[in-house]
């Protein structure tokens, strides 16, 4: 990946509007929750049990909760722990199944039948139970939902890749590569890769929600993000209890993830225009 | 445009079907109860199952010797017409109803019970209530399997209609045992047929096989769907039975349970979601109805750990918990506080309470024990199960300890399983827990604080305490010097601390106007037999 | 064709195995037994009730016993439900979860595709934003979300539908289906946008278009077929992945499905309920994959070759 | 008249600004008429008649002034309505690339009777009927009705193209360089057919190409095209007799004609630098994973079936034979690029079979490839100095300093500005990426190339001038080259000796004039009559 097809991408990148429009989001959701220790008006535990659940009021632009907590708070917080699943789960899974798929498509044959079989089997075993072990194994952490969650979305992205790397290796500049005598691993890195970033792209902003989700529903059961720390997902699915009576404690954390899958879908199409030097038109 | 085409179909079937009737109107109609049962049941047989929507499936299906009033809870004649108490109170003599009738028409002999509580006892079958025959002579012995002979345990037929029960130390409360699900008579040719007779997952319970001797028999069983039972006519006091039919829902998601009733599709639901209690009380309280519970929440101390085993910290830490804010702000359902293990109201029997929320004092006693200001106060863990609920009464604590003690405390939250196994081995600092008694009557929670006993986990025994609950109690001559005894123990018990209570249960329901007969009681407890139907209410 | 799916199952066999022993000794390995209640359970009962279910023996033997069990067919009995087998709970849950399922892929399948073809007919201008919009909803509302909203709304307000049932009352299918389906619209609106979009370029539309075809000829006889090859291949772990994800839209509308056993088994450490429902989910994701490969080459002629059809 | 153009001009309208594709072109025909337009890719001939039919994307593309009278009636004037009843009626289209022209998910047959339905108003089993007697004409069997377009070869799905064409009796055929990817033998016979078809249904043709002896055996009328606008018309005599336009006159130099004029006298050394014995590559069929151990093989894909040559250093040899003989196999099974099922090759005396990867990895240093698409053969990725870089770069012939400078001087050499480093594949034309592509294989200083047919994709007047490029390279480093083509006339111009391949075998080799001028074996004649004979 080399300097100048990052200034070029930037250069496309910067003439999409929408895409621009979701970048400027995302960065203004990010910076949000890297800066909420300082810009939050309230400690995140700071409850006011008298007060209970008041609708957006000066002193709380956004409400309270049903233990009287500030509810720009809690999002804010609730941002920072969404985003970090969504990004490093993601990640996570973007690296190991890109270079687990592009290896298996790249060699193909039993090699690849072997491979894609481990996936059935990874498909198949039960993320309950998975996660309730690693929870209990090595107690109760965040890094340790993102890992989880982020071995459990790998195997789709690998699954992309593979098709899209079975593609590419008929394409005559691999076989120019490999004419030219380097060996497998640099035509992979250089080569096979860079050129799946365009679906990879697609499929990571659409993995990105789904992992949010997950995390959402696993805390709904108690196995995902432990209280008082909370997620936008949590904090949905809190909401939804008492969407009648409080409904800004649904509205708020909805507006706020809806906005930022927004943003990653259009700035995905973006990056994907972008990244793909033959789609531009100019 | 195009989109229309497609999203026109799909409202289009919406708006179609709005022709369909509630099953609260038709089932006022055709007098069918639909009952809201919180949980598919494990089994149908009273001898293995345990769990709120089993028994209320058991108080439909059969019934003991006695039956609890459903106003006053007392005990009354039920399949056993009358008894009489020997005067050393020790031999209990039943004279069977001649008219009580199994479903399938054959008459209860008293040789159905001795079977039943032989079959209840069996150690191959694992019934988790066995200890309810505890005072019967040597019953505890045969069920652990030390005792292979049968005839030795104090159950004797003297003629078809009578049967003799004798106990090892007179037991006011023993007519109470007799109406719980595990002494409750089951059909031996049945059973006998479909296997061994410690044998479980027979399928004697499925419909097709099913006998009972309850007010209601069982017509059909539809996993995760519904349990439907229909009207016994072989039940010897069918006239009084009202309803045709009762539809229990296993509802698992009290939220999903609470829209349920508000579409009219249940009379009555098994609980409410905390967050809609308010609404209720204030649009609509002839509907929600809350009331005291026969259960206690508190929170168990390990008396093992060394920073823990001083009985001034543990008080420290009970002063430092202020419960009226916690009932009134956090549980949200209008619970009692509670100062005492047993819930008031136990028929007439008064405990002691401890002292309210004191923060001079806990700090006072925390100092002493030597934390001045909490210093030095090593960082304990409160372990609980995950749920909102208890979530939310833990951070509140923690806040209350941080304030009042400057003591830090975490909170650790495992899944139920891995709660219990913490619990049970003793890996824990502070965990949460809840005690529902099994009879109204002091001695369901003090008799498992004893050394090692399964439900005590704490790892706290006193001598003077356990000689009063397991020996003056139990052969106190009258009531009020039995209550006495507990009353000791259970200040005993309190003082000590190994165990912080919080507030007493309360149940909370949404009933339909149109069920009748059916009053609040400290044990939750449905009489189905007396309950009923009124098309006259106008709908919600 | 046939030669290739016997292939394909043939390959299943040794994945279902491992699958299975993974599971068995992941699941015995996590603390908490199936037994331990809040009630603690006498020693005796306790030993009577492992002696019954076999958990005394040591893990390698109850494994061979259960696998011995398995060939046969029995699933084994539940330690939470003891008068029901496994076999016969998932055989009572499956129809309910199946045609749910059934029902959410249409639902997923007729929004998707309508929005998917609508926006790639003019990419990046307004008739591509609104539908793709839309369909992302159903990523941004979550199932937990979405439901009470249209019970809410369809089932207590206007009371169009039963707000809970399957089956027992006349349009109580609509909701959960909607629910469901919402969630997976979203997947297959933005791979058929993907998949017409190439499509679209190519340059046998070129000939359609020459033909003097009309409009709508040219992009659903001539385009979609092409265009849905990416979603045909997502449907094969979307259908089965329908089976776990059942299990909110069942909690939410009372549905008597497959999708609470897969994750109640979870919490209550039922051994045999755990692994009868992960078989069957490795034999859904196996089926289902098959099934998706085959109407690939059902859609497109040039994959039957490869695969021993064709001439 | 049946069709008269006048001032016709289409324009792009990009956000680079408005390029005007169409010129001012006007031409007229009568039925039963060809007229063949000729001129390079970008010249604006194919546009100019999409044009007519409103088949060019509206958003970007705008007909900004004109008239064609077709039958009197203006099609430009058309609405879209008027406009679909005509496309496919009476104006039939067939197209260059009859790989993707034909919807690969719908049979031959479904596709045949679409036209007939919709344009002539007949009812699925008469047009049935039609469209079986239509397939007898061009040359297929009716039971194939049904098969799908991947079952047939390039040159049978241009027939079905035809009879899709003709099935509804057009008055006016437009054929946009539809023999342009067949091999010689088929477009010959495909032009055969599409005269037969015009003489026996009057039907005018307009016959688009890049290549001036393809048109000179059909046209009627000729217009040469340049840059959107038209240079030059004529009749096939005036046009090849006595060009007027300068640029008319350079594509016909640039057809090749006559034999390779510097003869370098072919040193006989010792130890040929490639020696080939009885090579075999075989394809077996595809079968499912684990199961193919199983059942019994399929019959195995002869691509290249018991081949033995010799290639000495400093020579160009060639290698013809029509799409399907495995000319190509037998390249990439000399590199190794495949897995080789029997049969040595000797490289410099290493039989390359015996080493490991590692091993072969060095060797293939000395062995380079360029393939036929230039586009893609270039990583679109990569910046023409990363692509270079690389292979300077990993074979340690450059270090990081000196990098660019050998870079530069390898642009130099193969033609290309220095300052397009920075620029990727698609910034540049057909002709330019071919020039990286052989940048990239001299890079490692080879002894030898293997060039898989490199100038096919290219215009003719573009092909000329990478021939030449090659030529000179090859003097320059002492290159020896096995040159893989289906055009014979681009091989009698470059190559010293010659190898013709059929069917996986190679039917004769010799020096180039004597094969050319008496060939001995029936394919190789059959292949030099089918040449098509520019009147010069």
């Amino acid at each position: 990946m080399s300097r100048g097809l990052w200034r070029d991408s930037w250069r496309r990148l910067r003439r999409n509007r929408p895409a621009l429009l979701g970048a400027g989001l995302l960065l203004l959701m990010v910076l949000l929750a890297l800066l909420t220790p300082w810009i939050a008006p309230f400690g995140y535990e700071q409850q006011n049990l008298v007060l209970g659940a008041t609708p957006p009021s000066p002193s709380h632009w956004l409400g309270t909760d049903v233990l009287g907590r500030d509810m720009l708070t809690r999002i804010l917080y609730g941002g920072r722990l969404s985003l970090a699943v969504g990004f490093i789960a993601t990640a996570l899974a973007l690296i190991i199944g890109v270079t687990y798929g592009a290896v298996a498509g790249f060699i193909g044959g039993a090699v690849d039948a072997l491979m894609m079989r481990l996936v059935d089997i990874l498909y198949a075993l039960p993320i309950m139970i998975f996660i309730i072990l690693l929870m209990v194994l090595f107690g109760r952490s965040l890094l340790l939902l993102f890992l989880a969650i982020g071995a459990v979305e790998w195997m789709t992205m690998a699954r992309i890749v593979r098709a899209q790397v079975q593609s590419l290796r008929q394409q005559e500049f691999v076989e120019a590569a490999v004419a030219m005598g380097l060996p497998p691993e640099r035509i992979i890195a250089r080569h096979i890769i860079p050129n799946t970033l365009g679906p990879v792209i697609i499929y990571a902003t659409l993995t990105i929600p789904s992992v949010m989700l997950l995390e959402a529903f696993l805390s709904f059961l108690g196995l995902g993000v432990q209280p008082p720390q909370s997620s936008w997902g949590l904090l949905i699915s809190q909401g939804v209890e008492t969407m009648e009576e409080y409904p800004w404690l649904l509205i708020y954390p909805g507006i706020a993830l809806a906005t930022t899958l927004f943003a990653l879908n259009f700035l995905g199409d973006g990056l994907r225009d972008a990244l793909d030097p033959k789609s531009a038109k100019d | 445009m195009k989109a229309l085409l497609f999203i026109a179909p799909l409202l289009l079937a919406l708006a179609a079907c709005s022709d369909y009737e509630s099953n609260v109107s038709s089932g006022n109609r055709e007098g069918i109860l639909h009952w809201g049962n919180g949980a598919e049941p494990a089994e149908l047989d009273p001898h293995i199952v345990t769990g709120l929507p089993e028994h209320s499936l058991m108080a439909a299906l059969f019934e003991g010797l006695v039956a609890k009033n459903p106003h006053t809870l007392a005990v009354e004649p039920a399949v056993a017409q009358s008894w009489q108490v020997s005067d050393d109170g020790r031999v209990y003599r039943f004279a069977i109803r001649p008219s009580a009738r199994w479903s399938n028409g054959e008459p209860i002999t008293a040789e159905d019970f001795r079977w039943s509580w032989y079959r209840a006892l069996q150690p191959g079958l694992g019934n988790p209530y066995a200890y309810m025959f505890a005072p019967i002579v040597n019953a505890s012995a045969y069920a652990s399997g030390e005792l292979t002979d049968f005839s030795k345990v104090g159950i004797q037929v003297l003629d078809t209609l009578t049967l003799q029960v004798t106990l090892s130390n007179p037991t006011p409360f023993f007519l109470q045992l007799l109406d719980h699900y595990a002494t409750y008579p089951v059909h031996r040719a049945t059973i006998e047929a479909r296997g061994a007779i410690d044998e479980r997952g027979t399928r004697w319970t499925r419909v097709e096989h099913f006998v009972g001797n309850g007010p209601f028999t069982l017509k059909e069983w539809s996993l995760n769907k519904a349990i439907v039972v229909a009207k016994s006519l072989t039940y010897w006091d069918s006239d009084t039975v009202k309803l045709k039919q009762i539809v229990f829902h296993p509802i698992g998601n009290i939220a999903t349970e609470e829209r349920m009733f508000r579409a009219g599709q249940l009379h009555y639901t098994y609980d409410v979601p905390t967050a809609k209690i308010e609404r209720y009380r204030v649009e609509q309280p002839e509907l929600l109805r809350i009331s005291p519970y026969l259960g206690t929440y508190f929170y168990r101390i390990n008396t093992r750990l060394p920073h823990l085993q001083d009985i001034r910290v543990r008080q420290a830490l009970s002063l430092a918990v202020d419960r009226e804010s916690i009932v009134s702000y956090v549980t949200g359902a209008g619970e009692l506080a509670a100062y005492t293990i047993t819930p008031p109201g136990t028929l007439a029997y008064v405990a002691q309470p401890i002292a309210g929320f004191n923060p001079d004092r806990a700090r006072a006693q925390l100092a002493a024990a030597g934390y001045p200001n909490g210093a030095g106060f090593p960082v304990t863990e409160i372990l609980y199960n995950s749920s909102e609920a208890h979530r939310k009464i833990a951070v509140a604590i923690q806040q209350m300890w941080k304030r009042e003690l400057n003591i830090d405390v975490v909170l650790a939250n495992q899944d139920w399983k891995v709660f219990l196994a913490a619990q049970t081995n003793g890996d824990y600092q502070l965990s949460r827990a809840s005690w529902i008694g099994d009879y109204v009557d002091p001695n369901s929670f003090l008799d498992m604080w004893i050394e090692g006993g399964g439900n005590n986990r704490t790892g706290w025994s006193n001598a003077e305490f356990e000689h009063l609950v397991l020996e003056v109690a139990p052969s106190a001559a009258t009531q009020a010097a039995r209550y006495d005894a507990f009353r000791r123990a259970e200040t005993i018990l309190l003082q000590e601390a190994p165990i912080i209570v919080i507030y007493t249960y309360v149940s909370k329901h949404l009933i339909h106007p149109s069920l009748r007969g059916f009053p609040a009681n400290i044990m939750n407890h449905p009489s189905f037999k007396h309950m009923s139907l009124h098309r006259a209410e106008p709908e919600i | 064709m046939l030669r290739f799916i016997l292939g394909r199952l043939l390959q299943a066999i040794p994945v279902l195995l491992v699958v299975i022993t993974v599971t068995f000794f992941l699941v015995h390995s996590v603390p908490g037994g199936p037994f331990d209640a809040d009630r603690a359970v006498g020693p005796a009962v306790m030993k009577a009730l492992n002696s019954y279910y076999r958990l005394d023996l040591p893990l390698w033997q109850q494994y061979l016993h259960y696998l011995g069990d398995l060939a046969s067919g029995d699933l084994g009995p539940s330690f939470k439900y003891p008068g029901r087998s496994v076999g016969e709970m998932i055989a009572a849950g499956l129809p309910a979860t199946a045609e749910l399922g059934f029902y959410a892929l249409l639902v997923a399948l007729g929004i998707g595709i309508s929005s998917g073809v609508i926006a790639a007919l003019r990419p990046n201008t307004a008739q591509d934003y609104i539908p793709m919009g839309l369909a992302m909803i159903g990523i941004c509302m979550p199932a937990f979300l979405l439901g009470p909203l249209l019970v809410l709304v369809f089932g207590i307000n206007l009371e169009w539908v039963p707000v809970s049932g399957w089956g027992g009352m006349p349009g109580d299918k609509v909701l959960p289906s909607l629910t469901l389906g919402a969630g997976y619209a979203a997947y297959v609106a933005r791979l058929s946008r993907g998949g017409m979009l190439e499509v679209l370029s190519q340059d046998y539309m070129r000939t359609a278009r020459a033909k003097g075809l009309a409009p709508w000829q040219i992009v659903l006889k001539h385009g979609l077929r092409g265009g849905l090859i990416p979603v045909v291949a997502f449907l094969g772990p979307a259908f089965a992945g329908l089976l776990t994800g059942s299990f909110v839209v069942e909690t939410l509308f009372q549905i008597p499905g497959l999708g609470r056993f897969y994750v109640e088994a979870a919490f209550n450490r039922d051994y045999t309920m755990i692994m009868g429902t992960t078989i069957l989910f490795a034999a859904a994701i196996i089926v289902f994959n098959l099934a998706a490969d085959v109407l690939a080459s059902a859609l497109d002629p040039r994959l039957r070759q490869s695969r021993g059809g064709g001439q | 008249m049946l069709l008269e153009v006048n001032n016709l001009t289409t324009q792009f309208h990009s956000r680079m600004g408005v390029v005007t594709a169409v010129d001012d072109v006007s031409f007229s025909l009568d039925a039963g008429q060809t007229l063949a337009i000729v001129g390079e890719s970008g010249s604006g001939k194919s546009v100019c008649c999409y044009s007519l039919l409103g088949l060019i994307p509206q958003p970007p593309g705008k007909i900004a002034g004109g008239s064609a009278l077709f039958e009197g009636r203006d099609l430009l004037a058309a609405s879209e309505r008027e406009l679909r009843a005509i496309r496919g009626g009476d104006i039939a289209f067939i197209f260059q690339d009859p790989m993707t022209s034909l919807n690969p998910f719908l049979t031959i047959g479904e596709q045949l009777l679409e036209p007939l339905m919709r344009h002539r108003g007949i009812n699925r089993s008469m047009a049935r009927r039609r469209a079986l007697a239509v397939l007898e004409e061009v040359g297929i069997e009716a039971q194939r009705f049904s098969d799908y377009p991947h079952q047939f070869s390039g040159g049978m799905r241009q027939r079905v193209m035809i009879a899709m064409a003709l099935n509804v009796e057009p008055k006016l055929l437009i054929a946009d360089e539809p023999t342009t990817a067949l091999d010689v033998t088929v477009q010959a016979q495909i032009l055969d057919l599409i005269t037969s078809l015009q003489l026996r249904y009057g039907i005018a043709v307009i016959f688009i190409s890049h290549d001036l002896s393809v048109v000179a055996s059909i046209a009627d009328q000729i217009l040469v095209m340049q840059e959107g606008a038209v240079v030059e018309r004529g009749t096939v005599e005036q046009i090849f007799q006595r060009p007027q336009h300068a640029y008319t006159r350079q594509l016909l130099a640039a057809i090749p004609q006559g034999a390779k004029t510097q003869h370098r006298p072919v040193a006989e050394a010792a130890e040929p630098l490639v020696r080939v014995q009885n090579l075999k590559t075989y394809f077996s069929a595809p079968s499912g994973g684990l199961l193919s151990l199983l059942r019994r093989p399929a019959e195995p894909l002869k691509a290249v079936d018991g081949v033995s040559f010799t290639i000495a250093r400093g020579d160009i040899v060639g290698l013809v034979g029509e799409s399907g003989s495995g000319k190509s196999t037998l390249g990439r099974s000399l590199l190794r690029l495949l897995p080789v099922t029997a049969g040595s090759v000797h490289f410099n005396g290493l039989a390359l079979g015996a080493l490991n990867p590692a091993a072969l990895r060095t060797q293939r240093r000395h062995m380079q490839m360029i393939f036929q698409d230039p586009y893609a053969s270039l990583n679109p990725r990569m910046t023409v100095t990363q692509t270079l870089a690389e292979p300077l770069l990993y074979h340690a012939l450059a270090s990081r300093k000196n990098v660019d400078k050998k870079v530069l001087t390898l642009m130099d050499e193969v033609g290309l500005a220095r300052d397009s480093g920075g620029k990727y594949p698609h910034e540049f034309s057909g002709g330019q990426r071919q020039r990286i592509a052989i940048a990239r294989a001299i890079a490692s200083k080879p002894a030898f190339i293997v060039a898989d047919e490199p100038v096919s994709a290219l215009d003719v007047s573009i092909q000329a001038q990478i021939l030449a490029l090659l030529l000179e390279l090859v003097a320059a480093h002492g290159l020896s080259m096995l040159f893989i083509s289906h055009d014979l006339s681009v091989v009698r111009k470059l190559c010293d000796r010659v190898m013709v391949m059929h069917r996986g075998k190679i039917v004769e080799q010799g020096l180039t004039e004597p094969l050319y001028s008496s060939p001995q074996a029936p394919y190789t004649q059959a292949l030099l009559a089918a040449l098509p004979r520019a009147p010069l």
